[in-house]
């Protein structure tokens, strides 16, 4: 079964590939779309089934498939675990994939392409359910680098345009630099753990015998890792840009599901960073660091999918200081519930970008809470959700992170967190408020929406309302369902319920304050952000990290590729080259006449060696003395 | 080796010699007089010894006499490898007589329990020799042709060596076929074999078993003796004389004495492998010897009846008008001859008489027989001797290009289907 | 000792027909040469009771090799001009012939140490030859034919004119 | 009489075969020479096939002469094919295996 859910998306992935490129320009519009969007339904179902496998009580499914790689006693099999956690992930992205695939098929309607976007698709989700099902780490790097495949050819899904190329070409070669953080700790891994069996669980097991430096750069190497697949400081440039791929994209693979690797990966590796709390304490300061950076940098914002971008990234960071303090089970629950109300904001907002003809600017768009009421219906809620608002979704997990962080005394975690949640209801509101109900700035006629389009934003919009009950702490009347089925070595929060009421009252009151800003500020009448003083300019210039990283890395190495090109390789490794061939030109000229063109002299060439030959083995036998 | 197996050993390797040598001169008389005849004229009769002619055969021995006097000349161009020029047509005609060495003319004679084969060789593979030691005859055309160091006898031997090349494929294939069909190589076992009856009452000659094989085997062998309708080695319309061009005296005579020679033992081989050999149909050697009375009582019956016909057409030909003062001994000549022949068949008829009613011999009995097979062997080879000669006299030649078409576009995958077929059949057969 | 004259006289006629081949100027001499060493070569395949080998060389080596070459050669009309001047003939013959001594010594002591008594119990006819070449040699048989059809092929297409186009040589 | 005298022959007409190949400039005589050394080869399996008693040996000069025949084909056209483009049949002419200076 397991299998079946990873080669289902490649082999659909595979025909529809065929197909698309048999006859590129013909249109088999009902073919593409019951192919690339019913494997993925299909896959939810059976993803459904299997959860209920083990919500029902069993421990976790195997399925060994055969020996990939074995060396000696070095095996690396190809085999699928499905336990708690990848459980949860695998329901997750199977559903919110199932419902972005048929949004895609209402999207994606008119472009050209169609075929080839659903073979990138269906290759991405079974990239991604072997990134979670993957039993070892080589697996899971395997998955991990086709997710990062997938993303690039589906940001550049546009490639007519040249920055779009830029923008895949960008979001690759930061990966690469994650990735090479992530072999190297695997690498490292393998290296420390001497040769025993080398899956999730052996390693578990096995994780205490080395020693804890090793650990803790096996830890940071990994993070590395995490850092470039899910934007966080300093390795986040890319997201932004990777909004340049169509909005189905940027729902899935940017929001909901490949972005969370990373700290599905932390927390897949949790038994490893338990025993490394300094290393976690970083992460946890990267991933707060990184939320407050892109909630200030997406206040400034007014591309509609590039303010969604940065919130993702914030929201990530709040992942991350979860996963970075210990508590993993809260960071996989914020994960989930993000998952819900972020694809459903990027839908969303691809549903007023088809209705506005492409138009990304929230400044000029205005007024659609009439004409799109379903959309604004369920974009309030996705708002709310993200906000911190209760009961919707994401009040349930943030608080639970942000309690985690205070329990845990790291406050400065705690307030950067807590005002994080401010700005985030600002940015927003800022952006719902703009766009529904500030005044038009122009009268559009509006594209219509197909019902593919709208119906999974309600299904996505009751998900979000109501995903964090999953989690309720007992302090809100629940069990915590999640943190214990999920079963992960969480630090363990002593709180009073008074206490967490305290804190969750902080939030909803941080998150109202921000409403009540965003409606001051952008609900009667918007205008796009000046750049007056220097902060505004700072900040609309995305604190000009993109010009730091080409001053930094890109023209230096420049600066050195132009020296190494011009100066050192022509003159001294070619100039030595150089007159070594001309050396052996000269003796080979001489030795060339040897080579008359005539077959006899070859042949007496070799005749006069055989001769040779036979007097010596003559002189042997003893025929001639 | 006991006396009697030297003793015909000799015999047939001087009677092979005798059959293949003495022919020549016949064929060459044959040759002019059947010419001579189908062009309305009376060809060479005036030759006598004594006032013999026989015929005019004496014509032949005069020419040999002639070519022997003759000066032994070389052409003045010709500086290097004047021994090779003047032994290239000894290769041909040496070439041509051994070929005849191997063909049986009479069947294999059992003294003392010794079987010994009546042929100068005595091989078991006769065919595989015809095929390898008839192929060496070319190379006497070639190396003279070459050496004449003239267009005509270049051209002549390049036409006779693509000739052959091209018509071995389609010869050897025919006898392979015959190989199959008798499932022998010997010249011998294939006579036997065609002693039987095909189909219950046809003779199981070659000519009707395998028609198409047989008509293809001839065809080939009239290509392989340069004969017409293939006469493209030499032409006196294009190209001379061909390679026998620069040829005089004995070197032209052995080029020629070797022609005949070939056409000899392509009649010999003909008739061996598709008319029976030796045997008359319908009457094997093992009917010979049970029913001898019989056959030599038949004997003595056709013999006086043949000899008294062959006297009265002898007499009324060999005469001449009264009104001529002499007849240059032809009364005397046919005089001697009438008494020769009557003297002839009277002994035959007492010899036979003996054997048939007084006499209880078995060897002498089988001594008698094989003179009998010879006697048919002799009369079926110049048989085809003359059909070969009337071929030439009537059918027009075939320009070189149609020899050649004729040999690879229809000659070849013709014998190559009739292989498959062939063997079809016997694997049917066999199964 | 017929046997032992009768290898002297065919060894002799081989001998002295391969060393005019090799002597010869003229490609015609060189060829009534190889002409000659192969009758002897047939001569003494009998003589080792391989009748059937002995026709066959004949056949081939003599009917067709032979022959073919004679028409090559009056095919390219290989008059004396255009044969090739070896002023050194000899000289090379007589350098080559010691630098090949070494290698006939070799082989010739490394062949005695085969088997060498001739038992010549069995007349290796075609019979013999036809059995074992189509039971046993059946494979290797099949493979000749397809090595001869391959030739031929190569042969007429090396031989046709077209090719004169694609400079081989200088 | 003992196979001896059958193996010296079959040495010395492979010697006098490789001897005309290297020294005669003459394409014919090479390729003769070439036949000669083969011919040479399955003299020494008719030999074997006497002194092992056995056909096999004789098969494999059997098929010693089909590869004769074979090599008679490719190397005659060869021949003819060097002789049109040179109007030589001198073997020394044929350099286009000699590369051109640098």
């Amino acid at each position: 079964m397991l299998s079946i859910i990873v080669i289902l998306p490649f082999i659909s992935a595979l025909f529809l590939g065929i197909l698309y490129l048999s006859n590129p320009t013909k249109k088999r519009y009902k073919l593409y779309t019951l192919i690339g969007s019913g494997v993925p339904t299909v896959i939810a179902f059976i993803s459904f089934g299997l959860f209920f496998k083990l919500f029902n009580g069993a421990p976790s499914l195997h399925e060994d498939l055969f020996n990939w790689i074995a060396i000696g006693d070095f095996e690396i099999p190809v085999a699928f675990t499905l336990d708690r956690l990848s459980s949860i992930m695998l329901v997750f992205i199977s559903g919110i994939g199932a419902l972005i695939h048929i949004y895609a098929t209402g999207y994606m309607r008119d472009e050209e392409g169609y075929g080839k976007f659903f073979s990138y698709f269906n290759f991405f989700m079974g990239a991604m359910f072997l990134l979670i099902l993957a039993n070892n780490p080589i697996m899971m790097f395997i998955g991990w680098e086709l997710v990062g495949l997938a993303s690039y050819l589906l940001i550049g899904f546009y490639h007519q345009d040249h920055d779009n190329i830029t923008a895949a070409n960008k979001a690759f070669i930061l990966n690469r630099v994650g990735d090479f953080g992530f072999i190297m700790g695997i690498a490292l891994l393998f290296i420390s753990l001497e040769g025993t069996a080398f899956t999730f669980d052996a390693i578990a097991l096995n994780i205490h015998n080395i020693d804890l430096q090793t650990l803790t750069w096996i830890g940071i190497l990994l993070f590395i890792g995490a850092m470039g697949k899910s934007a966080q400081i300093p390795l986040y440039v890319w997201l932004p840009d990777a909004m340049a791929g169509p909005t189905p994209v940027s729902a899935l693979i940017h929001a909901a599901t490949m972005v969370t690797a990373g700290v599905y990966m932390v927390a897949r590796y949790s038994f490893l960073y338990v025993e490394i709390p300094q290393v976690g304490l970083f992460i946890a300061y990267i991933g707060a660091f990184s939320a407050l950076f892109a909630a200030i940098i997406a206040t400034y914002q007014s591309d509609i999918k590039k303010i969604l971008a940065y919130s993702t990234m914030s929201q990530l960071g709040y992942m991350f200081i979860a996963v970075g303090l210990g508590a993993y089970s809260s960071g996989v629950f914020h994960v989930f519930t993000h998952a819900f109300f972020k694809a459903l904001l990027f839908m969303g907002a691809g549903a007023v970008i088809i209705a506005l003809h492409h138009e990304q600017n929230i400044f000029k768009m205005g007024g659609l809470k009439k004409q799109l009421p379903l959309v604004y219906v369920t974009m309030f809620v996705a708002t709310l959700a993200i906000s911190g608002i209760a009961p919707f979704a994401g009040f349930f997990s943030k608080d639970a992170i942000l309690a985690s962080a205070f329990a845990s005394e790291h406050y400065l975690i705690w307030g950067i967190g807590s005002f994080t949640a401010f700005l985030t209801a600002f940015y927003m509101f800022r952006l719902l408020f703009t766009v529904f109900i500030a005044p038009a700035s122009s009268e559009n006629k509006l594209h219509s929406l197909p019902k593919s389009m709208t119906w999974p934003l309600v299904v996505l919009a009751i998900g979000s309302a109501t995903a964090g009950f999953l989690g309720r702490n007992e302090a809100y009347g629940g069990e915590n369902w999640m943190g214990h089925f999920l079963a992960l070595p969480d630090m363990v929060i002593h709180l009073s319920h008074k206490s967490e009421y305290l804190l969750g009252g902080l939030n909803m009151l941080l998150g109202l304050s921000g409403m009540f800003l965003a409606y001051k500020m952008f609900a009667i009448k918007s205008e796009a952000p000046q750049e007056r003083h220097f902060f505004n300019r700072l900040v609309i210039n995305k604190f000009y990290v993109d010009t730091l990283y080409t001053r930094i890395f890109v023209q230096p190495l420049l600066l050195l590729s132009h020296l190494i090109a011009n100066v050192i390789d022509p003159k001294l490794f070619d100039g030595i080259i150089t007159t070594l061939s001309q050396g052996y030109l000269l003796v080979g000229r001489q030795f060339s006449r040897l080579q008359s063109g005539k077959v006899r002299l070859y042949a007496i060439q070799i005749l006069v060696g055989i001769s040779l030959m036979s007097y010596y083995m003559l002189f042997k036998l003893g025929v001639l003395g | 080796m006991s006396t009697a197996a030297i003793l015909i050993a000799v015999v047939s390797f001087v009677l092979a010699a005798l059959l293949a040598l003495l022919t020549i001169p016949v064929l060459v008389w044959l040759e002019r007089r059947i010419a001579s005849l189908i062009q309305d004229r009376l060809g060479p009769n005036r030759t006598n010894i004594f006032g013999f002619r026989l015929g005019g055969v004496v014509q032949s021995f005069a020419d040999v006499v002639k070519l022997l006097l003759k000066e032994e000349y070389y052409p003045s161009h010709i500086k290097m490898g004047r021994w090779l020029f003047m032994l290239a047509p000894v290769i041909t005609f040496s070439a041509a007589l051994l070929a005849f060495m191997v063909i049986p003319f009479a069947d294999t004679l059992v003294i003392e329990g010794e079987a010994l084969r009546l042929q100068a060789l005595p091989v078991s593979f006769g065919i595989l020799w015809y095929l390898a030691i008839g192929a060496i005859g070319v190379l006497g055309v070639i190396f003279g042709g070459w050496l004449s160091h003239n267009k005509y006898a270049l051209l002549g031997a390049a036409r006779a060596g693509s000739m052959v090349i091209s018509y071995e494929l389609p010869l050897g294939l025919s006898v392979i076929t015959f190989v199959m069909t008798y499932n022998t190589l010997d010249f011998n076992a294939m006579v036997q074999y065609q002693s039987g009856t095909f189909l219950g009452f046809l003779p199981a000659w070659g000519i009707i078993v395998q028609p198409l094989a047989g008509i293809i085997l001839i065809i080939s062998l009239f290509a392989e003796t340069n004969r017409n309708p293939f006469t493209v080695a030499e032409g006196e319309s294009e190209i001379v004389a061909g390679y026998m061009t620069e040829h005089t005296a004995m070197k032209f005579a052995m080029y020629f004495m070797g022609e005949y020679v070939a056409m000899n033992t392509a009649s010999a081989v003909i008739i061996t492998m598709l008319f029976g050999g030796y045997q008359l149909p319908y009457l094997s050697t093992e009917t010979l010897t049970t029913h001898f009375t019989t056959f030599a009582l038949a004997i003595m019956i056709v013999l006086p009846i043949f000899l008294t016909l062959f006297i009265r057409w002898m007499r009324k030909n060999n005469s001449v008008r009264k009104s001529v003062s002499s007849d240059g001994g032809r009364a005397f000549e046919t005089k001697v001859l009438t008494v020769a022949l009557i003297t002839f068949g009277l002994v035959v008829e007492m010899l036979l008489l003996y054997l048939a009613f007084f006499a209880e011999e078995p060897l002498a009995n089988a001594l008698t027989i094989a003179l009998f097979q010879l006697l048919v062997f002799v009369v079926k080879l110049m048989a085809f001797n003359i059909f070969f000669i009337i071929i030439r006299w009537t059918v027009p030649r075939f320009r070189y290009d149609q020899v050649q078409r004729l040999g690879w576009h229809y000659l070849l995958p013709l014998s190559l289907l009739n292989i498959l077929v062939t063997a079809l059949i016997i694997v049917g057969v066999g199964s | 000792m017929l046997e032992l004259s009768l290898f002297f006289i065919l060894a002799l006629f081989t001998l002295g027909g391969s060393i005019t081949m090799v002597v010869s100027f003229q490609p015609l001499f060189s060829a009534f040469g190889f002409l000659i060493a192969m009758l002897g070569l047939a001569g003494l395949f009998a003589l080792l009771n391989n009748q059937f080998l002995a026709l066959a060389q004949i056949m081939v080596s003599v009917g067709a090799v032979v022959i073919l070459s004679m028409l090559t050669i009056m095919t390219v009309n290989a008059q004396v001009q255009n044969l090739p001047k070896e002023p050194h003939k000899f000289i090379w013959l007589i350098l080559s012939s010691f630098l090949v001594a070494p290698i006939t010594v070799l082989i010739y002591t490394q062949l005695n140490t085969l088997p060498a008594t001739l038992k010549g119990a069995e007349t290796i006819t075609a019979k013999v030859i036809g059995n074992a070449l189509f039971t046993d040699w059946v494979f290797p048989f099949e493979i000749v034919s397809i090595l001869l059809l391959t030739a031929m092929v190569g042969a007429i297409v090396i031989g046709r004119k077209h090719l004169l186009d694609t400079k081989a040589c200088s | 009489m003992s196979a001896h005298l059958f193996f010296l022959l079959v040495a010395l007409l492979f010697s006098i075969g490789l001897v005309g190949v290297i020294s005669r400039r003459n394409l014919f005589v090479v390729y003769m020479s070439v036949e000669l050394m083969l011919s040479a080869i399955t003299l020494l399996f008719a030999t074997l096939s006497q002194t092992l008693n056995s056909a096999n040996a004789s098969v494999m000069s059997l098929l010693t002469i089909a590869i004769i025949a074979a090599e008679a084909a490719l190397f005659l056209a060869m021949i003819i094919h060097l002789y049109r483009i040179n109007r030589t049949l001198d073997s020394e002419q044929c350099t286009s295996l000699k590369q051109e200076a640098l």
